[in-house]
């Protein structure tokens, strides 16, 4: 979006938000486990998974929709429960937008001034404010249906946003968008939350979305945050199976014996019959080993030296996308490898070749698979 | 490109068949315009000449002018009726979706469905009881409840293209419970509410087994007053009455049918990109 | 909590004013239902007493029967050709989309919502010239001209909630037209029929206004036996003859909200993965 | 889908499909300029393109709903133009499956056979066949309703594919399922195409997808194919400026001045002020500078030899998605660089750190504007 670093007024101070045991139970279902979790004043906090796990749940308790069965959401120090969602004073963007068809743009961005009763003239000066953020100022008069999915989007954030709310819930706003424009708006709501410096907590199930937008991510499944942390961390450090397989591609082994290893670390034999080295000790749980593929390097014949993770095999896929290179190489009768790496870096294979499978015992992941 | 001549002439079939059916559909209805126009005393097809002397007669009528007033009087209210009622039926149904609202819904949809001439038993022994069967108040009462239907109908149908979270939307933003309903959901589903009340009052106004029952010779109805006229003569006023009803219910048709249509392209509007 | 609190209050007023719209618009359909086993000679409530002797006087009598088959032997004549003509129509404006088929659409439909008094009298001018007044083809036409139109509705709701693809795929797959249409098509509208004839059927078995012009007194049908009788006495066996109409028509309409209901999960069955 | 080598009988032999001069005009609109393609026996041929740019055309005329206004196909020799569609003996699978709901899968399968009068036993035996290539020998008996995405995906699959045609068409089948089953389905329908021998033309808006299941890609634009070609060349060497941003990401350069270098080559001057080296000579047409985001390296402070492109800038950006971290740097007030690695290549950067961008001369791709 480019924003002009003093657009924007006095930007709000963002919310911090702390989640304290909350629970939601339907009956004996239970949508949502006891879920502590701390939100910093400003961040862009994601939380991803599955559907059904507990993701709208959390964002529906957030914002007022749903009561929770226990526990407590402070938002700067005030308990949220109990308070209806007109009064919570946070912005919330939907999925589909929820833009007012019979309001035009600027009548659906000074809703919620004329909610709080804001003097027109002011109103209209925020109004004009907010669409020239959003780079929507010729399209006041113009009616959603007018515009452009991109250009409801807009609108919609603008709305959310205009009465500087601490704190924005963003429900998967992109997912009606085509790939393209995702990807530009991902950097304008990015940009939008500099400026406004509210704290965003953003529901999404693109797992690249979420790390190309937030500070931290939380995983859920089956109701139950998986792990908190940075993209990176998430991907480099999972905490279990689910994490480790959600994330990206994964390679991942059984494991039927582990010992330690003479020189340090583990040495792992997987059920096929296949020999792991890791450079790790193995948590005490039952754990799986992770491999990312762009940590494998693909070597012709026998190469590859005594140190590393080395398998053998025949390559039964080889794809080009956009400047990446995934092989897929068949090490056992029943387990392939997924390879892969970006512009020069190493040879490419044809199928059918003939290829030592490599990598360091040190990206070899020894994952809880629980 | 035998095959494309093939489907030329399946097309031209399926419009030959397609002007045969409306021929049938609408000939016999619009029959009486015609004769509305005759120069003859009777009802009797082809006319033998041309006249509007029917008109003439039908404007001077004062039978037929109050008859026409009645109408008015009775429509209106039963419009205005059966509008909060089937409003506030489809609200607590399709927003409320209480337990058990598809079942209800088809109960609320029943009366217009059912035998009207039971109905107008039913009504008339109640009635009875309070010395109403009549007055206004009666036909009223009967014609809102088979009138509701449609307007639950039309406004349950904007309901549900209407995207829910419109009124979660509007929470957010600073809207209570009230305010939600007035700024955001009945915009959204005021030319539904608009059509249902066209349907309520063009159903009145044509509507003939209640008058019957409930009306008595200072409430008659245009309809009631058509049927109490062909049973005494077959003259050419009731053919030109019948036009002038006609016309009407065509016009609120068509009203209705426009609304409906803008109505529909409203609700898209919110969703156009979620295809 | 104090907005929860709230919050439960307003259902439970909804509740109440639900059930209370029930009440009025039910109650005077279905008031007929206990005066049917009234012990007095009168229609007037509350009955004095409990007995079953009109359905037993119902059941002996001779007009009463013969009211009952014509009504059947007119009804399913109607329903039929309105099935057909209303499938075609639907077929031909839904899936061959030709142009103005918007306003076609609305003039299909015309004929259920315009007056029947008018249709009685412009059908009658035009049978009497081929001196059908008081057979059964007369009411047969009436009825389907205005029974047609609840069959284009249920069918072409039908078919625009199928897959249009249905038919593209079909044809691919080695199906010429005919066979697409029997094979893919037709099984997918076919509930929409069922609904649409059920719906014919009831509605002619309900009328009364045309029953009224264009059937004489061996063609009498069922609502009009009870208009018949209630001019001379107003004897509980109209009350029993009611009730046993609102039963039959109260099953039909199950049916065919039942069969409406089949055909909404199946046309849904093709796209589930769509959203 | 790990099929049986030996599964499917004998494989029909792929089509030959020539499409000379194929056109089609509504009224004024020309919506498929003249189109000439040719598509080999047995490959998998993909159409990607923006909404609009005639590959839905192209694939109706192939299947016979569109009559075109002008040109011939040829499947083997024979010309398809005016054989109604039911006689034209392809095979075709849909956006959204169209399952006939009221048939149970074994019926849905059989569908075409009964249409060919195939004998029941016959029928019977073929259609337990492609059920167990498809991995629903235990479906048989179900309705689409009952089935998952990705089985009534399978039964579509395998209904288009009974009779053994020469030619599948695809019309984004894969576009109604979520990302993870996806990509399942482009290795099943991968292989699938293997086992049949058939010839797959395949419509898609999704390039990844393309690039991972297609032998040859034609990207349409406005009505004409813009380029046709493998993956792999279509990215390296785009033959003009819509195929080089359409395909993946890419950084472009308008062109203020160009000259030839000293030492072989072409020295190229932008608007903003930048000076790039290229390895080729420019083409005779106006062209723009495409560098891709893997090709670039990224050093701390003023790295980097004098052979290579060097600019200078501050990190804007920076994400970590899934084992490839993006930067984006700004070399000039309006000029932002996006770069890309995998794995550990190369160090990483936060946001405001002084950086130099690099890349070799040889990966400057100078593309024709049009």
């Amino acid at each position: 979006m480019s924003v002009p670093e003093n657009a924007g007024g006095p930007a709000a101070n963002g919310a911090q938000v702390v989640y304290d045991g909350v629970a939601k139970r339907y009956g004996a279902v239970q949508a949502l486990a006891p879920t502590s979790l701390e939100v910093a004043s400003g961040e862009f906090f994601s939380i991803i998974g599955p559907s059904g796990s507990g993701k709208t749940t959390l964002l529906g308790v957030t914002a007022g929709f749903i009561p929770p069965s226990e526990g407590r959401i402070l938002v700067d120090g005030r308990d949220l429960v109990g308070i209806p969602p007109f009064q919570r004073n946070l912005g919330m963007v939907f999925q589909h937008y929820s833009l007012f068809p019979h309001m035009t743009v600027a009548q659906n961005i000074g809703f919620p001034l004329r909610m709080r009763k804001v003097a027109k003239a002011e109103a209209g000066a925020q109004i004009k404010r907010i669409l020239d953020v959003v780079r929507l100022s010729g399209m006041a008069d113009r009616y959603p249906a007018q515009l452009s999915g991109g250009q409801q989007q807009r609108v919609a954030l603008a709305r959310a946003a205009v009465y500087n709310p601490s704190l924005l819930l963003m429900d998967e706003p992109l997912s009606a968008l085509d790939k393209n424009l995702r990807e530009e708006m991902q950097r304008e709501i990015k940009a939008f939350q500099q400026v406004l410096g509210a704290t965003v907590i953003y529901v999404t199930h693109d797992q690249h979305e979420a790390s190309a937008m937030s500070h931290r991510i939380a995983i859920m499944n089956g109701g139950q945050v998986a792990q908190v942390g940075r993209p990176r961390d998430l991907y480099d450090n999972p905490r279990n199976r689910f994490v480790a397989s959600f994330l990206g591609e994964a390679n991942l082994f059984e494991v039927a014996r582990h010992a330690p290893a003479p020189g340090g670390g583990t040495v792992i034999e997987t059920p096929q019959g296949l020999t792991l080295r890791a450079a790790d000790a193995p948590p005490d749980s039952r754990f799986v080993v992770c491999v990312r593929p762009e940590k494998i390097a693909l070597k012709s014949g026998d190469g590859g030296g005594a140190e590393c993770n080395r398998l053998t095999g025949t390559v039964s896929d080889v794809v080009h996308s956009s400047g990446t290179v995934h092989h897929r190489v068949r090490v056992a009768p029943e387990v392939e490898i997924n390879q892969r790496s970006t512009g020069g870096a190493g040879r490419q294979f044809e199928v059918g070749e003939a290829v030592s499978v490599t990598w360091a015992p040190g990206d070899t992941q020894l994952v809880a698979v629980d | 490109m035998g095959w494309l001549a093939a489907m030329r002439v399946v097309g031209v079939l399926r419009g030959v068949f397609t002007g045969a059916a409306f021929l049938y559909l609408i000939l016999p209805t619009f029959v009486i315009v015609p004769l509305s126009f005759s120069s003859s005393l009777y009802l009797s097809f082809p006319p033998p000449g041309w006249s509007t002397r029917w008109y003439v007669a039908l404007w001077n009528s004062q039978l037929y002018s109050a008859a026409f007033l009645h109408s008015i009087l009775i429509g209106l209210p039963v419009a205005l009726l059966s509008v909060v009622l089937g409003t506030m039926l489809a609200l607590a149904l399709v927003r409320g979706r209480p337990w058990g609202s598809r079942g209800l819904s088809a109960l609320a949809i029943a009366p217009f469905l059912l035998p009207q001439i039971i109905l107008a038993i039913g009504l008339y022994s109640i009635l009875a009881k309070f010395g109403l069967t009549a007055s206004y108040t009666g036909v009223i009462v009967g014609h809102t409840i088979v009138a509701t239907p449609l307007v639950f109908i039309t406004v349950s149908a904007s309901l549900r293209s209407a995207d829910p979270t419109f009124e979660m939307a509007a929470m957010t933003l600073g809207a209570n419970g009230w305010k939600a309903f007035w700024f955001v959901t009945f915009p959204t589903i005021r030319l539904g509410v608009l059509t249902g009340g066209i349907f309520a009052f063009s159903f009145s106004f044509d509507e003939i087994i209640l008058a019957l029952f409930l009306t008595n010779t200072r409430t008659t109805t245009l309809p009631k007053q058509l049927y109490s006229e062909l049973r005494y003569n077959m003259s050419p006023t009731i053919a030109a009455a019948s036009t002038v009803i006609i016309v009407l219910s065509l016009l609120m048709l068509t009203a209705a049918a426009m609304a409906g249509r803008r109505a529909q392209r409203r609700a898209g509007a919110g969703r156009d990109m979620t295809a």
